[in-house]
């Protein structure tokens, strides 16, 4: 693969990567020295920055991202407040009450109860700060458990957890207790 | 998810009828139900084990088949010729319509399908919101109550599909007896007597004429009206003999007695 | 502010918008008529053909957002190896085909022209978020009525439902017809 063939390989991950991306790991995927990943990295960088791009390459957290130029950030700082949508998403409430009434609860756990992937929505909901990783769970895989977290109780107006409504009568028959255990045990 | 359940072969009686007319060349009308029935316990003894759904299927496409037939065989609402000619031409077109509009559908399906392969080769960003400006973002929660919480929990508990009987296959019919009943005793009572074929000259639907004959025969047995036909497949005529009629033009009517 | 200013900014906005962004809201941000975004938008996603980016600018659900070029698809996918959503059966596409082209319409009309029950297959594709209650029937029994959602569009790769290839096209041939016709003939 050519140097310039590289490169466009780095900007698709990195454009749809939702972390930064370890330079080890481009490596693998390029089947190229990690010294020559961080040299194409660094190009790249070098070049977004000479062609005045509004986004920059940026090394962190162990890896490379890409993120909004600093001198924009009154812009972004304006779009986030005007342009985006102040309600949450039916998925996003969803997948909310889940963590609330089952924490510690792992995504494949959360996944198998709304039947559909939630990464997304619990990343959205991590990075609002209303959901965190809690705990490990002790199985193999030791997959992230979420839990709520004290914004979570101080935006609700709840003391503590155990104020939540009680689920009560909207406990489901013995049948479908055991269909949704099944579900759960299956990941 | 781990897997997607499939249906073997067919999807519904329209996909085994468009199979069985396009691919087979079977002619609905001529072909015996029983060469139908064969083609499909062959298909299914090449299954491994017996499949309820798949039975099921089965035994509903041959009722489907059976209703085709009886429609078919049902008299036209007017006299002989011409009436009964574009009752069973409109029928044919009806179904003839039914199952192109199925397999345009169909066709549409493997075209979404074909674009959402082609979209899915070039993925979104979805990265979000830079920490640096996690505190800008609205509060998402500034709407929400507990309340909502619980019921969106209720909600996810609820919605566990459960088995159930499919009975799609049965026509939705819009009129009930009784309501035809009541209908046919307002029609019927001011004017004495009219025809079958007048009575239902407006109904579309050959269902609703079938609802509209059960409830005349259910008025007969109450003995509020009394039925004429002078010759087989002749002219239908209704007589009301319920109260009412004293009034209505059909007063020289002699009266009659229920007959039930 | 010049041109290659405003180009800025949209590429700063979009590197952490979550969802397509509509013209409209760029609009507002960069105080310019609407038409001189998408202009704008226009060149930008040009240059990035023309540069051979990895990444290109796509016009998806009324807005527009980043994607990674489909030529890099092999690496995006080994990349992200949680397999993107499942794929739909065919009866699923079918319904959904239905209520794309006919929104909106009750579950007794999906029923109505498949010729079978559709209830499981539309709770399927609206916990996945492809269909949505979008109105009730005026008429008696008040039906619910379907639409598809944005992200329907989204994950077909298009702008809005008036960019679905029309109907007309799908109705099928003479000769269909013609077969059709001569099974169906009445005597």
């Amino acid at each position: 693969m050519s140097p310039s063939e590289q490169a466009r390989v780095v900007e698709a991950v990195l454009m749809v990567a939702a972390e930064p991306v370890p330079p080890g790991l481009l490596a693998e995927l390029l089947e190229t020295p990690v010294g020559q990943v961080e040299a194409l990295c660094h190009r790249l960088a070098e070049s977004y920055r000479t062609e005045q791009r509004g986004f920059v390459l940026a090394r962190v957290a162990g890896g490379y991202r890409y993120q909004s130029h600093p001198h924009l950030a009154p812009f972004v700082e304006r779009f986030l407040l005007d342009g985006q949508s102040a309600r949450l998403s039916a998925a996003a409430l969803e997948t909310l009450a889940i963590v609330a009434y089952k924490q510690p609860v792992s995504r494949a756990q959360m996944s198998a109860i709304r039947g559909v992937n939630v990464d997304s929505v619990v990343r959205m909901l991590a990075q609002r700060g209303y959901v965190e990783p809690v705990a490990r769970d002790s199985g193999p895989g030791q997959a992230v458990l979420y839990g709520t977290t004290d914004l979570f109780l101080e935006r609700l107006g709840l003391d503590s957890l155990d104020h939540l409504p009680p689920l009560g009568d909207l406990v489901p028959g013995p049948d479908v207790v055991e269909t949704l255990e099944a579900g759960l045990r299956a990941d | 998810m781990p897997y997607e359940v499939s249906t073997p072969v067919f999807e519904g009686p329209f996909d085994l009828l468009l199979h069985l007319v396009t691919v087979d060349q079977v002619d609905l009308y001529e072909v015996s139900i029983s060469r139908i029935v064969d083609a499909y316990l062959a298909e299914m003894a090449r299954m491994e084990a017996l499949d309820l759904e798949v039975a099921t299927e089965f035994a509903l496409i041959t009722a489907i088949l059976i209703e085709l037939k009886c429609r078919r065989l049902l008299p036209g609402p007017g006299d002989v010729d011409m009436d009964e000619e574009v009752a069973v031409w409109e029928e044919r077109d009806l179904l003839l319509r039914r199952l192109l509009e199925c397999k345009t559908f169909k066709d549409a399906g493997a075209l979404l399908s074909r674009l959402a392969d082609r979209a899915s080769a070039s993925l979104p960003r979805t990265a979000g919101l830079e920490e640096r400006f996690a505190h800008l973002a609205p509060d998402l929660l500034a709407q929400v109550t507990p309340e909502d919480l619980r019921r969106a929990m209720g909600r996810l508990v609820a919605h566990r599909p459960r088995p159930r009987v499919d009975v799609s296959h049965l026509a939705p019919i819009s009129l009930s007896v009784a309501d035809a009943m009541a209908v046919l005793r307002e029609r019927l009572a001011p004017r004495g007597q009219v025809t079958f074929a007048e009575l239902t000259a407006d109904l579309d639907d050959h269902l609703e004429v079938i609802v509209h004959f059960l409830a005349i025969l259910e008025l007969y047995m109450e003995g509020l009206l009394e039925l004429e036909q002078a010759a087989p497949f002749g002219t239908l005529l209704v007589v009301w003999v319920g109260e009412g009629v004293a009034a209505s033009a059909a007063a020289g009517l002699p009266a009659r007695s229920s007959l039930s």
